[in-house]
């Protein structure tokens, strides 16, 4: 039983993550259609830049979060503004694989700066176990999941409570309408991209600090695919359950059943789901009419 | 602005100053696609405050254009406006950013619906109202409904899912939401039945004659348009041809030859009597 | 019959001719004349990319017949054409066909399986579909990984330099011999795949990518369409697995991974979806720009000492920067840029 | 790429000679594939500088390939065209892509895949192994684990999913069986995630007490850790790979406490003779072997060994090839000053498993102290 | 009802086989809903070969469900939907047939909202008309030389007359993404001959259209139906033209059908003009 609490704790903690970097994912497809491939690569760049303000530039905790969001900001409005605006409207193929281009540039641009070997930083959460129910269970996972519950409730709280939500949503079916009601397409695709470099800074931070400062963080990008397709790539809410799900399901596999199986259980999954939901168990349904 | 209570003030209640004041006017303007594409040729016309114009002429003329150079939606669609300035409650909005112009009370209602589809039919409306920031737009939103009380029965229906003509009403109603002190409406008829077409007019009319709201108005149905307009432009290839009031527009035989659809007799011709060698001489 | 060429035609045969024009003609002859040249100018390297380039080509057109004609997005390429890899070697190496047919084998094998694998197309749309082949990506790599008999325990596969009949690749001229192959192919695969959308079958794959409900309302059956579009996508795709593995003369599911099939993706996104053409241009672009990148980082790295630690990480990220650059300043490809110059050319001196 | 070469004029018989590097600095591997490039560059520059082998400068070509196949085979086409007369890879499953056609365009080949097939000249005529194979090495950890264990334990060995991962996996229960160790003995693939709980619950319900690790330092680095915060009673046994400075460091000092490290290549702080050249050399950069760790030695002298089979191919005299390289590798015998192995390096034409002996460090303090040297599996 | 024209047409664009003034289409008590949106109710009426049928209503009414679920696109709960062909009374049951089929049975349509392929040129949206009558072999496809290349010189030569029907020369080989909105209209109307239909389906063709290209739009529709003898369900939201050029109407409103007989009832009717005409005119 006590092995059975731990993988859960383990697997809710990998899943709290997943729906933070899947957060990011799900903004930017929402508000603006576009599939960001560089996901992953913004988690990377969110951790190396904190590290940059922890370690490198040694400022307290505080402050390097702070530079960390500055810089978050930064990337997320200029890749809008150079990257991807010019695109509006183009082939959604060829927005993924600007996305892509961005990734490769991205990754690129850690390692001409930081090299690819790893970074040390001093672990930022409380290390540590407690005991709970006759499992061992390290105090930072129960801190991120903590944290990636209080980040996720203020995203989903912002967009339903607040007209932003609608607008955006509004800016992703009909950019030329929402111009006409006097939303500023520009601001909106803005905040989207703002928001996910910042939510994948959170992620990215604290999956650096669960493992380690290194390019590895990048590669966990990729299963942010299953979680939003489980969710459905415009649900808020589908990114939690998308992240737990996919995040719980590893873990178990990889404990009870074939470890090597867990990398692939996800897509196997997600298969399944599609079959029976098309849009994630969340997702808008795309409306075609005739 | 504040809505009064009596009657509904759905238009930014513009007092009815001296009747000669344009709210909009349009100089020379020029417009060209793609760089190449000159589809607007120095066009000029003028808004009356508390007035209602139509705005005629033939498919591919420049009208839609025209709306879209007046709302700043043209860079959207790789158009831009090369010449000349459109001046809007005495000022230049000519190159303004789209939302910006909202914001001064210019309000277009596009050709083909434009609502948003995944949005429910309220959400629509207060999208509408997105601009004006956070205010408590329930009793905007019970105006609208008393106005287009279909709407209200639909209110929580996702809006891709209507009927052409009731996203067309949707459409005008999430308009109105923005409290315009210019409603510029692009084909409002489109995909209307009769009686609705009847009755968006006489709205129009309404909103025009009981809260002074400026309309600039598109129609293919001419006649309907020429009833309650007050002013009237026909543009051809990007340039107004003709311009006059509306009684004289539906007295001249041309507009009634083209526009109106009646034969010389001033009986509507029956479309069986079209013959094959007009068109013939037309396409080929 | 006028065409935009402004040249009349008097039989419809003749204006379903592919070209029409004698520039037309004059640019296919010097395209052969250059192709036929290569082995003579290029070396042993060159070669070798160029036919690495061919097996591309063919991959790439296969991908852009799905996603670029019939509008399915697809990830799983790499899958694909590990299965005609895996397929052709087995078949040929261990049960002793000659390659030849294991090839064709492999063809229609990829095509099934690519056929099976579409199957999820039939429900999904768009992205979600995109995502749902990276699924099948990641279901086919693990098989491949996992699946002992594939490689006999051995996690890859040797495969025997190629030989027909009596004929055998040899050492020397591994790779003029291999280019004459890869050329026929690939020319078959390119006249094979215009030919394709020349037909009703083509255009109905076309009319589901446009508007599926329409095509279905004027009779068009969808579900076989899409498979359809699968399986002879797949084809190609097979195909080139098949000349990748003996070619190369080794099968690792290394060579299958996602970055292939974002590397194929990425040939028909820059080349210009929609297009055999800009398959081809696609293909090439792609195969030569880690070529050119490590000839330029040579020469820079023996000029900047200094910067020669960051030359690999330069090199990700110039690839990065040439596909960004690309789409923003022509997002529907070389193919469209080719169009606008032919066009430039064409009413130069009369621009406007 | 990177030219190393000062370019001497190149009169006849002082030629440059041309090496080709296949590099992973920026792929999968490049935590560990850096350091050891680094080592082979240091290498040439600092037997350029002294004048090249025999008045020859190396004239190595250095690419990453990012741990791409496809990258690799091109690099290596390159290499050929080029006129290199050997050939330096790194990856597993590259080297066996490559195996066929170094040994078609006999060019001798050395990598940092240790991968037991490559021994074989039968196999893979052109291969040349440097250090005792990962199969020799897990043997070794193997013989170790019993003897720590005091006869019967339960071991089970996390390994990369790859064609690196498991070359030592089957070995390893050969061995087992052959040897009547009274060892239980598992195998699991290590899926990426930010936590390897599920492979140690797996291995905890083994009753596994030992757990091998064929892989790179970040991953093995995140089994210490949540062996630590799990609070397990276990020890990490790494291979090649993992047992390094990177380990320690990813894993925190704390966390890497006291597990064990078979490692054929010495780490600096063992300090041996042959270490001592490459730390002057780096000191002379204003750097340090301690700086750069054990795998910038592993580089330095894999190349040393490909280095003295090329001077003695000059010493033989006629023309310098791939073949004559080969067959002066077939009888040179490399001193490493106790760096690698048991301290020398020496092939044969029956056998090109160039050392046996490795090291056993247990990590002590956040550093590498040697438990045993020069093990075999025999020994 | 001659219209003086006379042109010799190779191929009929009609498939129908059954005889003027027998049924062609029977809509028998469909009923369809939207979760709880009753799009349609129990509507049914016979559509007379050889008529041009229209369907008015209010917006919203169902018209346009109407004809989906005649040419398959929705499926109603309840009702039937019978299509007859032939002379001899082959007659279909469409409510349970997916659209492809039904196209294949001879019922052709154009959208609401133009549905073209807008990738596709003039020809090759005409061409796709063809395809239920072509051989879609792969094989056949990649080789082209042969059977597949005389298969589209064959169907080329209707697509043809088709395109000289509408007059649609001068279009022939532009994108149909850039045509003028009257334009893409009528390419859809081509692209619904081309199938050779035993019924044509039209949903407000002439909306969006000024009076000169309604007028033109109107001549096709009648030439179509008296040259071909097609049979046209014509929804239309302007009266004039309804009046004028079909022989039969049928009334939806709220889902319900509440009025079907010759233009002439229907316009007298109090519940149409209640529902959907208004008082005045007309
Ligand atoms: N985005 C665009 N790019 C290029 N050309 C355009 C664009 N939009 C419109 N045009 C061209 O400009 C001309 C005028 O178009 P516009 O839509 O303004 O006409 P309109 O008078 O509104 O016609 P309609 O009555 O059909 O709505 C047309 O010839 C059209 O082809
Ligand atoms: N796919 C659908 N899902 C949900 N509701 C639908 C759907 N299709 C139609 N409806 C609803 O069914 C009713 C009838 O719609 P329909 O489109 O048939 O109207 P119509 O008579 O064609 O109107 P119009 O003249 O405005 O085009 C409408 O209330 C519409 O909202
Ligand atoms: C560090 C490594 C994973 C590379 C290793 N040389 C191999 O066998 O592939
Ligand atoms: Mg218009
Ligand atoms: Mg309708």
């Amino acid at each position: 039983m006590n092995t059975f609490i731990s993988l859960t704790i383990y697997g809710l903690s990998d899943g709290a993550l997943l729906a933070l970097a899947a957060l990011g994912f799900v903004l930017i497809y929402k508000a603006t259609r576009v599939i960001n491939f560089a996901q992953g690569e913004f988690l990377l760049v969110g951790a190396y830049m904190f590290y940059t303000g922890f370690v490198v530039m040694r400022l307290p905790l505080i402050f390097a979060a702070v530079f960390g969001v500055l810089v978050a900001i930064v990337l997320g409005v200029v890749v809008e503004r150079f990257i991807l605006r010019p695109l509006i409207g183009e082939h959604a193929i060829s927005v993924i694989m600007v996305t892509i281009g961005l990734s490769s540039v991205l990754k690129a641009l850690v390692q001409i700066f930081y090299g690819t070997s790893v970074r040390e930083q001093p672990p930022i959460l409380p290390t540590g176990s407690i005991q709970v129910a006759g499992a061992t269970v390290p105090v930072n996972r129960l801190i991120v999941i903590g944290i990636a519950v209080i980040v996720l409730f203020a995203f989903s709280a912002f967009f339903q409570r607040s007209r932003h939500g609608v607008a955006m949503r509004a800016v992703a079916d009909d950019q030329q309408a929402a111009l006409t009601m006097g939303i500023s397409v520009k601001r909106i695709f803005s905040l989207a991209w703002v928001l996910a470099a910042v939510s994948a800074l959170i992620a990215g931070v604290l999956l650096a600090d669960l493992s380690a400062v290194e390019q590895g963080i990048a590669a966990f990008g990729l299963m942010v695919f299953p979680v939003v397709i489980l969710g459905g790539l415009d649900s808020v809410p589908g990114t939690v359950v998308g992240g737990l799900v996919i995040g719980m399901l590893k873990q178990y596999v990889s404990g009870y059943a074939d470890p090597g199986l867990a990398e692939v259980i996800p897509y196997i999954v997600l298969v399944a789901i599609l079959v029976v939901r098309p849009y994630g168990i969340f997702g808008e349904t795309r409306i075609e009419r005739v | 602005m504040t809505s009064t209570p009596v009657s509904g003030t759905v238009a930014g209640a513009v007092a009815p100053g001296p009747a000669t004041t344009d709210l909009l006017t349009i100089n020379n303007v020029e417009v060209i696609y793609d760089d190449v594409i000159l589809v607007l040729r120095g066009l000029s016309l003028a808004v009356p405050e508390g007035k209602i114009v139509a705005l005629l002429g033939s498919n591919g003329a420049g009208k839609s254009t025209t709306l879209k150079a007046i709302s700043g939606l043209l860079p959207t669609e790789h158009g831009e406006v090369t010449d000349g300035s459109i001046l809007f409650g005495g000022k230049n909005v000519t190159h303004l950013d789209a939302a910006e112009r909202v914001r001064l009370g210019l309000s277009l209602c596009m050709e083909g619906r434009h609502i948003f589809e995944h949005l429910t039919v309220e959400e629509n409306l207060i999208s509408g109202a997105y601009f004006r920031g956070r205010i408590d737009i329930q009793s905007d939103l019970a105006e609208v409904y008393a106005l287009l009380p279909k709407l209200s029965d639909m209110r929580a229906r996702v809006a891709g899912y209507l009927s052409g003509g009731e996203q067309q009403m949707l459409a005008i109603g999430r308009a109105l939401m923005a409290k315009p002190k210019l409603l510029m409406l692009d084909e409002p008829s489109l995909g209307l039945a009769p009686l609705l077409v009847k009755e968006i007019f006489a709205f129009i009319k309404r909103v025009n004659e009981e809260m002074g709201l400026t309309v600039l108005v598109i129609e293919q149905n001419a006649r309907r348009a020429l009833e309650v307009a007050d002013h009237g432009y026909i543009m051809e290839q990007g340039r107004i041809v003709l311009e006059g009031t509306a009684q004289e527009l539906q007295e001249n035989p041309d507009v009634k030859e083209f526009y109106l659809g009646l034969g010389e007799s001033g009986g509507r011709k029956s479309f069986r009597d079209v013959k094959h060698y007009k068109r013939r001489k037309r396409w080929l | 019959m006028a065409t935009a060429t402004g040249i009349h035609h008097r039989t419809y045969r003749s204006e379903l001719r592919l070209r029409h024009t004698k520039a037309e003609y004059f640019r296919l002859a010097l395209m052969l004349v250059l192709l036929l040249a290569a082995p003579y100018v290029l070396d042993k390297y060159w070669l070798g990319i160029a036919n690495v380039i061919l097996i591309s080509v063919i991959g790439a057109v296969g991908l852009n017949i799905l996603v670029g004609f019939t509008g399915q997005i697809s990830l799983g390429q790499g899958g694909f054409l590990a299965v005609g890899a895996f397929t052709s070697v087995i078949i040929s190496d261990r049960a002793g066909v000659p390659v030849p047919i294991s090839i064709a084998i492999a063809v229609l094998m990829t095509a099934a399986v690519g056929a099976f694998f579409g199957l999820p197309a039939l429900r999904l749309k768009g992205l979600y579909l995109a995502i749902a082949t990276l699924a099948s990506q990641e279901i086919i790599m693990f098989v491949v990984r996992r699946w002992e008999w594939l490689t006999e325990g051995k996690g890859y596969l040797e495969v025997e330099r190629l030989h027909v009949g009596g004929f055998q690749v040899e050492r020397q001229m591994f790779e003029v011999q291999w280019y004459w192959i890869l050329l026929a192919l690939a020319t078959l695969a390119v006249v094979v795949a215009r030919n394709l959308f020349r037909t009703t079958l083509g255009r109905s794959f076309m009319a589901v990518r446009d508007q599926d409900i329409a095509a279905e309302a004027i009779g068009v059956n969808i579900t076989r369409a899409k498979v359809t579009a699968f399986a002879v996508s797949s084809g190609f795709v097979g195909l080139a697995g098949a000349l990748t593995a003996h070619y190369t003369e080794t099968v690792t599911w290394e060579r299958f991974t996602l970055d292939v099939s974002v590397l194929y993706l990425a040939m028909i996104i820059v080349g210009g979806l929609g297009s055999i053409a800009g398959a081809v241009y696609g293909a090439i672009f792609m195969g030569l720009l880690p070529a050119l990148l490590t000839e330029l980082v040579d020469v820079l790295g023996s000029s900047l000492p200094s910067l020669s630690d960051q030359l690999p990480a330069l090199r990700n990220a110039v690839f990065g920067i040439a596909i960004i650059v690309f789409l923003l300043v022509e997002p529907r490809g070389l193919d469209r840029i080719w169009t606008r110059m032919k066009d430039y050319v064409r009413f130069w001196p009369f621009r406007y | 790429a990177t030219d190393t070469s000062p370019g001497d004029g190149g009169s006849g018989d002082t030629a440059p000679i041309k090496i080709g590097i296949i590099a992973d600095r920026t792929g999968a591997t490049g935590d560990v594939g850096t350091p050891y490039n680094d080592g082979m560059l240091g290498y040439i520059d600092w037997i350029n500088a002294k004048g090249g082998i025999k008045g020859h400068q190396i004239d190595a070509d250095s690419n990453d390939y990012a741990y791409l196949v496809p990258r690799a085979e091109e690099l290596y086409k390159k290499y050929v065209n080029d006129g290199a007369v050997a050939i330096q890879g790194w990856g597993t499953g590259d080297s066996e892509a490559l195996r066929t056609k170094v040994a078609a365009d006999k060019l001798p080949f050395m990598s940092a895949s240790y991968a037991e097939p490559l021994t074989d000249p039968k196999q893979s005529a052109y291969n040349f192994v440097v250090a005792p194979t990962y199969s020799d090495q897990m043997r070794v950890a193997l013989n170790w684990i019993a003897k720590d264990a005091g006869g019967k334990a339960e071991v089970a060995v996390f390994h990369n999913d790859s064609p690196f991962g498991l070359a030592p996996v089957a070995d390893g229960q050969k061995w087992v069986t052959e040897k009547g160790l009274n060892l239980g003995y598992k195998a699991y693939p290590m899926p990426k995630t930010p936590n390897q709980v599920g492979l140690l619950t797996q291995a905890k319900s083994q009753g596994a007490k030992y757990i091998v690790i064929q892989n790179v330092s970040s991953p093995a680095a995140q089994v210490a850790k949540d062996i630590k915060a799990q609070g397990l009673d276990m020890k990490i046994v790494c291979l090649n790979w993992c047992s390094d400075e990177l380990f320690i460091k990813t894993a925190g000092a704390d966390n890497a406490e006291g597990h064990v490290m078979v490692q054929p290549f010495a780490p600096p702080t063992a300090e041996k003779p042959g270490h001592k050249v490459i730390d002057d050399y780096l000191k002379s950069k204003g750097s340090s072997l301690a700086d750069k760790g054990l795998h910038y030695a592993q580089g330095w002298y894999t190349m040393d060994v490909m280095a003295k089979g090329i001077e003695k191919a000059l010493d033989a005299g006629g023309e310098l090839t791939g073949e004559s390289i080969k067959k002066a590798l077939e009888s040179v015998s490399v001193d490493t000053g106790g760096v690698v192995g048991a301290g020398t390096v020496s092939f044969t034409a029956d056998s090109h498993r160039g050392s046996t002996g490795t090291g056993i460090y247990e990590v002590k303090a956040g550093q590498m102290v040697e438990l045993a040297a020069n093990q075999t599996p025999e020994s | 009802m001659t219209t003086g024209l006379t042109r010799a047409y190779q191929h009929s664009l009609n498939s129908s086989a059954v005889p003027s003034g027998q049924p062609a289409l029977e809509v028998k008590d469909i009923g369809l809903r939207f979760g709880g949106v009753h799009a349609l109710a129990d509507v049914g009426f016979t559509v007379t070969q050889g008529h041009i049928h229209a369907v008015i209503g209010p917006n919203g009414a169902g018209k346009s469900s109407l004809l989906n679920c005649v040419s398959g696109l929705y499926h109603p709960q309840h009702g039937s939907i019978v299509l007859h062909t032939g002379v001899e009374g082959t007659s279909h049951e469409l409510t349970k047939l997916p659209p492809y089929k039904i196209a294949r049975l001879g019922v052709a349509r154009s959208f609401q909202n133009i549905e073209l392929f807008s990738g596709l040129t003039v020809l090759e949206n005409l061409m796709l008309g063809r395809h239920i009558h072509m051989s879609k072999s792969v094989l056949a496809s990649l080789v082209w030389l042969g059977p597949a290349r005389r298969q589209e010189i064959a169907h080329r030569a209707l697509v043809e007359e088709v395109i000289d029907l509408l007059s649609l020369q001068p279009f022939r080989h532009k994108s149909v993404g850039s045509l003028a909105y009257g334009i893409q209209k009528r390419v859809e109307l081509g692209r619904a001959l081309c199938l050779q239909p035993a019924l044509l389906l039209l949903d407000e063709p002439m909306a969006g259209m000024n009076a000169e290209e309604k007028e033109d739009m109107a001549r096709y529709i009648l030439d179509v139906h008296e040259l071909a003898g097609v049979t046209v369900i014509l929804i239309e939201h302007d009266m004039a033209v309804v009046m004028d050029i079909s022989n039969r109407v049928s009334v939806l409103d709220f889902g319900r059908l509440i009025a079907d007989g010759t233009p002439d009832e229907v316009k007298a009717n109090p519940k149409v003009v209640e529902a959907y005409l208004g008082a005045e005119e007309h």
